[in-house]
């Protein structure tokens, strides 16, 4: 009956026990004097992107393939690749401009970066006098060194160098086992299972020797989708920039619901648009390129193109991942070897070697080397 | 001059006045019945200054003062009340529109 | 003052406490909400208990025990309850040995009546609103007995009567019960306006209400110089108030004239019954006259005294013939209660006070016992009070039937129980007064054994006569037949219902023994007036006392209990021995239907002519006047015309109609205006005034 | 006033002043102690009850400005008279600039009734505690004009409903104060604070002690703690609900003016408290000579500070109440529980050993408590039984 | 004394004639209150300080705020009021009575030769006999007064209630 009234003392207790111990034990209180004491913040807290380097700051990891620049969302990246007095272009960035102010920390450079050139920081005392020129942070601002990046995320750090160093091994033991017969085609995507997250590491000089693709999935061959679902669900996943396979065996020809790899890339060169728009409307029939697909090896891609003229010839022999690591996108590079007015065979980064020696050999083959 | 009864019969006396120009003249029935309010108070003040210069022996006027309170009170409240009622009504406090009872 | 009498005096301010619990308990229950059960029975029996403590506690404090007790110990606390002007209401509580033997009999009697109750009405869904109105009968009940002013006695008189109204008509839905309330509650009024004479004439001969106060000047106190005056009727002042007061407690306790609303009064639950229509309520009326008993006693020349006395010994007489004629188990313990307190009445007006008082006393034991026990035997069989539907209960139900037994046996007049000793000490008191009286008082307890036997005998001998069809066919205990005879067979009650019983069967049996002259001097007339002159004995009397209750047991074993009734349908074996008489008998020497031919019909016959009268007279009265009125304004009309006509009948109503417009616009409904004009006159009256 | 009088009069070298002067002198002291003393109070008090409120929240609460905060207040104060007083555009300028005035005005009068010391009373008034209520309802004026003045809705809604919580809690606090005045036989403040001497150490006599005297006690808390919008009843200037009532549109110095007439308002009413209840100055020790006046002072400031920590206590722990409840609460428990306090309060006075009136009137008290709490009780809910696949 | 009575007398008139004329309805309270102050300090003047702190507890603290409660009520909150809407219609025939009902009383007040006694210290009055004679021999009138003011409560409720319901 006397419930009315005893829960506001038992209240009152609760309160006063908490005011008299807050003098008795120091660290009940939470309090932190700001400015003279900081709290570290939480390691995969992130605020606004930084470019790494190693060692030194000329010495940074962007090679200015701009791949972040088109997949960021609100589009807050500029780059200019740098270029040598002769025009050749360096791989490295002459201006990189991030405008904080309109940059939504969603961290998709970091996931597209396949040179984890760019990583995210959580330094949050970012505030400036001014609005407009102040909230864009260039280059030197940006650049920051390995070290600064395991100091605030050791472990994530520490994770991408064993992976860098994982990588420049598997590349200098493939190297020394050249004189093999032809490399087994690597599956160059890895195991559904990965999580699309991290990319390949890239070590910085010898050009990478697998096709490198962003955003890959490999839907396993007993996945228990229907035909129309996995049509779907390509398509769905095609829409967000993912690329969908059929991880069939090696030898079939790969399934005819693979969604042509050009359909998805963002639409960036006025052709591509085209072959996007053709591909979106036939996405069923087989387009124009059907070699146009990361996903698949040299030699699937070469068997596509085999009685195709030059240029589809060239183009298949690319890494068809229009990174624009050229200058061009694939179908653009091709046609200038095709139309001679591009002469360096080895502009393909992705594609490595691999690309290099087959175009050598097409054109040999046509006659023209 | 010293102070007489007849000061304070004179000072109610105009308020009294005033009071009665308010309630006559003012268009607002809130203002009427603050006049009225005026004339209760110079009424209750001449109570209280009769009882001062002795006019009373005992304690009458006081306590026949204490009871015009009351009533003063009681009847503001009251004809507040009607002055609500009657402004949800008539959508307006003016007096010179409430002329429903007219003869 | 002596240190006892100072603690008397601190005790008599202390009274007020043994009423102001119950009616605490009663003001809580009326907030209660219906569901509120539990709360409200703990509350009353709670309430009851430290009544009933309370009350012991002050009749301990008035026991003679020690020092020597000459005058009787008596202590009073008189105060103002309200003043205004000069006269000044008083209010006073008394605590002597008549009030705290009463008070203590009621709480501890009402105590085991409550337990009773919350059993007996388990079932009933009013059961907050009745323990409400129990609750606040024991606190006026109460109230009443510990007043030692009259206002504060009529008042709780009054108070008692509206309880016993309200729980008569407990089950108002029930027709009966309705108009049962409202006859008790208007005969009782019909007595009450004597007793309000008799107070008046009593304040205003004596200038005060309150009956002792310490100057000496209350009422009682004058009682003798009242003797002296003379009143009405041939009687002294005492005696005429005294016969205004005793036609109240007629009213209230059921006497001749006024005795038909107790039988009625029987549409009540049963421990209501029980409290008020056997206990207490009804031994209001010998209570309120043993307090008055000076005035009744102030000149010895006054008839009243005879007058009580036969009244008390008409209604014995009268009651006792028909309870025996009656089949409503509570009927007969009802018209049983008629005739004891007639029996009372009779000791009072024989000059008996003690006698009256503990037969009082020990009534108010078994009779409440009895009372229970019908109400058991009621809930036993599932709500059957026809006893010609009974029979063989004692099987059935063996706790109620011994205390029962015990009850009947103290009323019978056995020798060893309480009746035998009270009705006893009455038969004396009345045998030196009056033989005759005497001789129709044994009549009396002669019939009160037999029908006291014939009951037992109905209810408890022979076989279960319940779930047959009656004479007239229907079913008789409501329940449908093919229930089959398991369902209804009476059982045994629950623990708080037969418990009360096994108390008072006990005080039944032992509270004989405080009057009896044999034992070391009548301890109870050592008690209650040491001052009064003990009664001188009569052997033949208790002889002739005991002879006539075993007369009449036996007679009620002769006729009831060798073959006992197997039929409900069968008609009573008195029936037929008595024949005619048994049916004028039953129907109660058709009383009601007398006062309903005679002062009911002249009521109406009365109301009729008042309206006939005014029809006439009044109303011819107007028509005449209207039409003269209106001839006078034919004429005026016809002259008027003749104005009219030649007065120039434009200008007349055109002036007027200008006048009325500027008066109009004066009336245009704008408060300010008809202020102003109020102003105006002001002013004017004031300046007429100065300047005249 | 008169002690003080009497007291310069008794001084060797300025007992001999003209009269007139030392009548002005004997006037100033008093003022001036109010006036000085009670807002350096009220700035400490916000100071401790950021800080107790602080450890209560496990936080330090300010520490920045001095050595433990000690100079925040006056910070806070500077801050307030540095910041631009903005009137708003279409604001009725006159009433805006006079309601903070008339908010402080009747805080500071009500601390002339409150006897600090055993004849330290600015002013003896014999009607003190009528004199305390006809001032406190000043403060609901100012109330309404700060909320009217600013034009602004929400401002005028808080005004509303803080002139509403006022005057409804005013009738159970007025009561819960009437039954001391029963006990004591007089209004005035003095007479009431004397009643309390005596007994065990000056302590037993408090009215506290009392059964009637611990529930007038808590009553009187509650109409104090609604009368200045405290917390259980901060509704007015609820932030999550209309922003800070009807001192929204205030600021500089005529919101500092609103805190302290509000502050001050809480202490007073503490004060009171003090004096109806908690036996005022009495104390162990003062009713010596001399010396005791001082003892006497200090307990009362002891009391007084005591009474503020509680106040911000409860701040710091009771949720707000909601305006359906506030209403409720104050009209169907605390006005019947004033009541019966003062029909026990008159029952205590009558039964003669003091013992068993303690008893039956705490017994009563409970007993009413209970009933009134059951019945106000929200009906508790059985679990809900659905019943359409039934 | 009397300077403080002319003191006094100033802000009472000024408070009146200012609640009478002032446009703004919540100035006129205002004004209206100023002048609830002015009578209590002629309270306190007179050495009827019960009276002045009734009238401060009765009349500022509830009077004004019903006041302002009515106005709340039945008005755009904004107070002002158009200068057609401040005086009735023959608005100077109002003032004209109210000068003749002036002239008349203070025609009185002059004649009435016992109002020139002086003033004499009254001897104080203190409340507990103001309460005792309420509850004396004044008992009657009071318990009027108790029930005067209990209709008019129920009274004021049911009539500000009664349009509410009947809408609903």
């Amino acid at each position: 009956m006397g419930a009315f009234g005893t829960g506001l003392f038992k209240g009152m207790a609760v309160t006063a026990r908490n005011f008299i111990g807050s003098y008795f034990d120091r660290e009940r209180l939470v309090t932190v004097q700001y400015p003279e004491e900081r709290i570290q913040p939480p390691e995969n807290s992130r605020t606004f992107p930084f470019l790494v380097y190693d060692g030194t700051p000329e010495n940074m990891r962007c090679v200015a393939c701009k791949i972040c620049e088109t997949e960021c969302p609100p589009q807050c990246i500029y780059i200019v690749m740098d270029r040598d007095e002769k025009g050749k272009p360096l791989q490295r960035p002459k201006v990189f401009d991030i405008d904080i102010s309109v940059c939504m920390q969603c961290q998709i450079c970091v996931e597209v970066c396949p040179f984890d050139a760019i990583k995210m920081d959580n330094d949050y005392e970012k505030s400036q006098y001014g609005r407009f020129e102040e909230l864009v942070e260039h280059l030197p601002d940006l650049l920051k060194s390995n070290e600064y990046y395991h100091r605030i995320k050791p472990t994530e750090a520490a994770a991408v160098d064993a992976r860098l160093k994982a990588e420049a091994e598997k590349k200098a033991k493939k190297a020394a086992t050249t004189a093999k017969p032809a490399p087994k085609p690597a599956t160059t995507s890895q195991a559904a299972a990965k999580p699309p997250a991290p990319p390949a590491a890239q070590p910085k000089p010898a050009p990478a020797a697998s096709a490198v693709t962003a955003g890959k999935i490999v839907i396993p061959e007993d996945a228990p989708f229907s035909a129309e679902q996995r049509a779907w669900l390509a398509g769905f996943l095609s829409s967000i920039g993912v690329t969908t396979s059929v991880a069939s065996v090696p030898s079939t020809a790969p399934a005819p619901a693979t969604v042509p790899a050009a359909a998805e890339q963002a639409p960036v060169a006025a052709e591509t648009e085209t072959a996007a728009a053709t591909a979106e409307t036939t996405a069923a029939t087989p387009s124009d390129a059907p070699w146009h697909d990361p996903g698949l090896s040299m030699a699937q891609r070469m068997e596509l193109a085999k009685d195709r003229p030059l240029a589809d010839k060239l183009m298949a022999a690319m890494a068809q991942t229009d990174c624009h690591a050229c200058g061009y996108d694939c179908r653009g590079y091709a046609d200038a070897i095709a139309a001679g007015t591009e002469k360096d065979l080895t502009l393909c980064l992705p594609g490595e070697s691999e690309t290099a020696a087959m175009l050598e050999k097409i054109l040999k083959e046509a006659g023209r080397l | 001059m010293t102070l007489t009864l007849g000061h304070y019969l004179g000072m109610s006396a105009i308020l009294f006045a005033i009071g009665l120009a308010g309630a006559l003249t003012r268009r607002n029935a809130i203002n009427v019945l603050m006049s009225i309010e005026i004339m209760f108070n110079a009424g209750i003040l001449n109570l209280i200054a009769a009882w001062h210069f002795r006019y009373f022996e005992s304690l009458t006027p006081q306590l026949f003062a204490v009871f015009a309170v009351t009533i003063a009170a009681a009847e503001s409240a009251l004809g507040l009340a009607l002055v609500i009622a009657v402004y949800r009504h008539y959508r307006s406090v003016n007096v010179e529109e409430m002329t429903a009872l007219r003869g | 003052m002596s240190d006892h009498a100072q603690h008397l005096q601190q005790l008599a301010a202390q009274q007020w406490l043994i009423p102001f619990f119950p009616l605490v308990a009663a003001a809580i229950q009326s907030l209660l909400p219906r569901s509120a059960r539990r709360l409200s029975a703990t509350l009353t029996i709670l309430a009851m208990g430290m009544s009933c403590l309370l009350a012991a506690r002050a009749f301990w404090a008035t026991l003679p025990v020690g020092e020597q007790h000459d005058e009787v110990a008596r202590a009073f606390f008189n105060f103002t309850w309200f003043r205004f002007g000069t006269t000044a209401l008083e209010f006073g509580f008394i605590l002597d040995p008549l009030t705290a033997g009463m008070a203590l009999m009621v709480a501890f009697v009402g105590f085991w009546i409550f337990v009773n109750a919350t059993g007996y009405m388990a079932e009933d869904e009013n059961f907050t609103r009745f323990f409400c109105f129990l609750s606040l009968f024991a606190a006026s009940m109460l109230g009443l007995v510990v007043a030692n002013n009259l206002l504060l006695l009529f008042m709780c008189w009054e108070l008692v009567g509206l309880c016993s109204y309200l729980l008569i008509g407990f089950w108002y839905f029930k027709p009966s019960a309705a108009a049962a309330m409202k006859k008790a509650f208007i005969t009782t009024r019909v007595g009450d306006i004597g007793f309000f004479i008799g107070i008046l004439m009593l304040y205003q001969h004596t200038g005060t209400l309150t009956l002792y106060n310490a100057e000496g000047t209350g009422a009682l106190q004058q009682a003798g110089s009242l003797g002296q005056l003379a009143g009405w009727w041939g009687l002294s002042l005492a005696g005429t108030i005294a016969l205004m007061l005793f036609i109240g407690a007629m009213g209230k306790s059921a006497q001749f004239p006024l005795h038909v609303w107790l039988p009625d009064a029987m549409e009540g639950p049963t421990p209501v019954s029980a409290l008020i229509h056997a206990a207490t309520m009804v031994a209001a009326g010998v209570f309120m006259v043993g307090r008055m008993f000076a005035l009744f006693t102030a000149n010895a020349g006054d008839w009243v005294m005879d007058f009580v006395m036969w009244i008390g010994c008409i209604t014995a007489l009268f009651s006792a013939t028909i309870a025996v004629a009656q089949f409503d188990i509570k009927r007969v313990l009802a018209y049983s209660t008629c005739s004891q307190l007639g029996f009372m009445m009779m000791a009072l007006g024989a000059g008996g006070l003690v006698a009256g008082q503990f037969h009082l006393l020990t009534h108010a034991f078994f009779k409440a016992l009895l009372f229970l026990g019908s109400g058991c035997v009621i809930i036993g069989t599932h709500h059957e009070q026809d006893m010609r539907r009974m029979g063989g209960l004692r099987k059935y139900m063996p706790i109620t039937f011994w205390c029962y037994l015990v009850g009947m046996l103290a009323l019978a007049g056995v020798p060893p129980f309480a009746g035998f000793f009270s009705k006893d000490e009455i038969l004396v008191a009345t045998y030196h007064h009056n033989k005759l009286a005497w001789v129709l008082a044994t009549a009396a307890a002669f019939l009160t054994a037999f029908y006291m036997t014939r009951q037992m005998f109905m209810v408890f001998g022979g076989t279960w006569r319940g779930g047959q069809h009656d004479a007239h066919g229907n079913e008789t205990t409501g329940h449908d037949e093919h229930h089959g005879h398991a369902h209804h067979e009476p059982h045994e009650v629950s623990w708080n219902m037969w418990l009360p019983l096994v108390v008072l069967s006990v005080f039944a049996v032992f509270m004989g023994w405080l009057g009896t002259p044999w034992l070391a001097g009548n301890l109870f007339h050592h008690y209650l007036a040491p001052e009064m002159p003990a009664p001188e004995h009569a052997n033949i009397v208790v002889v002739l006392s005991v002879v006539v209750g075993a007369a009449g047991i036996l007679l009620g074993w002769l006729i009831y209990g060798r073959r006992p009734m197997q039929h409900a349908a069968e008609p009573d074996p008195l029936a037929g021995t008595l024949g005619g008489l048994f049916t004028v008998l039953n129907r109660k020497w058709y009383v009601d239907e007398l006062y309903e031919a005679t002062i009911v019909r002249a009521t109406q016959a009365l109301g009729t002519l008042f309206r006939a009268v005014d029809k006439l007279v009044v109303d011819g009265i107007l028509h005449a006047i209207a039409w003269i009125w209106w001839g006078v304004s034919q004429l005026f009309r016809w002259i008027g015309d003749e104005l009219i006509i030649n007065g120039g009948f434009d200008a007349g109503c055109e002036s007027v109609r200008g006048g009325g417009r500027l008066l109009a616009r004066l009336q245009n409904g704008r408060v300010q205006t008809y202020l102003r004009v109020m102003a105006l006159g002001a002013v004017v009256l004031v300046a007429i005034y100065f300047f005249r | 006033m008169e002690a003080v009088y009497h007291f310069l009069r008794s001084l060797r070298w300025v007992g001999d002043w003209p009269q007139p002067v030392l009548w002005a002198l004997a006037f100033a002291v008093p003022i001036v102690f109010v006036v000085v003393v009670f807002p350096l109070i009220f700035a400490y008090t916000t100071l401790v009850e950021r800080k107790a409120l602080g450890r209560i929240q496990n936080r330090l609460g300010p520490n920045r400005v001095g050595r433990w905060g000690i100079l925040q207040p006056i910070a806070d104060g500077l801050k307030l008279l540095i910041k631009e007083d903005i009137v708003p555009a279409k604001a009725d300028r006159v009433v805006h600039t006079l309601a903070p005035v008339i908010a402080v005005i009747p805080s500071l009068m009500l601390f002339t009734v409150i006897p600090v010391g055993s004849g330290l009373i600015p002013v003896n008034l014999n009607i003190g505690l009528l004199f305390v209520f006809a001032i406190s309802t000043g403060s609901v004026l100012a109330l309404f004009m700060g909320g009217w003045a600013s034009r602004n809705k929400f401002s005028l809604l808080g005004a509303m409903r803080s002139v509403a919580q006022v005057v409804s809690y005013e009738v159970p606090m007025v009561l819960a104060a009437v039954v001391v005045v029963m006990a004591v036989g007089s209004l005035s403040t003095v007479d009431i604070a004397a009643a309390q001497a005596g007994g065990w150490a000056n302590v037993t006599n408090w009215f506290v002690f009392r059964p009637w005297g611990f529930v007038g006690l808590v009553l009187f808390l509650m109409g104090a703690m609604a009368e200045s919008a405290r917390t259980p009843f901060d509704l007015p200037e609820a932030e999550s609900e209309i922003i800070a009532g009807y001192h929204t549109e205030y600021s500089g110095f005529k919101f500092a003016l609103f805190q302290l007439g509000e502050y001050l308002a809480a202490i007073a009413m503490a004060g009171v408290t003090v004096t109806l209840f908690l036996g005022g100055y009495n104390g162990p020790g003062c009713e010596l000579p001399v010396v005791g006046k001082l003892i006497g002072m200090g307990w009362f400031f002891v009391k007084l500070f005591a009474m503020i920590a509680v106040i911000i206590w409860i701040r710091g722990t009771w949720p707000r109440i909601r305006v359906d409840q506030l209403m409720a609460f104050a009209w169907k428990l605390m006005l019947p529980m004033a009541i019966i306090n003062l029909i026990v309060a008159a029952l205590y006075h009558y039964i003669e050993p003091k013992l068993l009136a303690w008893v039956v009137s705490a017994g009563l008290l409970v007993l009413s408590w209970a009933t009134l709490s059951s019945l106000s009780a929200p009906p508790h809910l059985q679990k809900r039984t659905y019943r359409y696949w039934a | 004394m009397t300077t403080a009575f002319w003191i006094i007398t100033i802000v009472t008139l000024l408070g009146a004639l200012l609640a009478v004329t002032l446009r703004n309805l919540v100035h006129c309270v205002l004004s209206l209150i100023l002048f609830f102050l002015g009578i209590a300090g002629h309270y306190f003047l007179l050495r009827a300080d019960f009276f002045g702190t009734v009238q401060i507890l009765i009349y500022i603290g509830a009077v004004a705020v019903l006041i302002l409660f009515a106005i709340m009520l039945t008005r755009n909150v904004t107070g002002e009021e158009g200068p057609r809407e401040i005086l009735g219609m023959k608005w100077w025939s109002g003032a004209v009575i109210a000068a003749l009902v002036a002239g008349v009383l203070l025609h009185a007040v002059r004649r009435d030769a016992t109002a020139a006694v002086a003033s004499s210290a009254p001897k104080p009055l203190s409340v507990a006999d103001l309460g005792r004679a309420l509850v004396g021999d004044w008992v009657v009138p009071f318990e009027g007064m108790a029930v005067l003011l209990t209709a008019a409560l129920i009274g004021a409720v049911v009539i500000a209630l009664e349009e509410v319901q009947r809408r609903r």
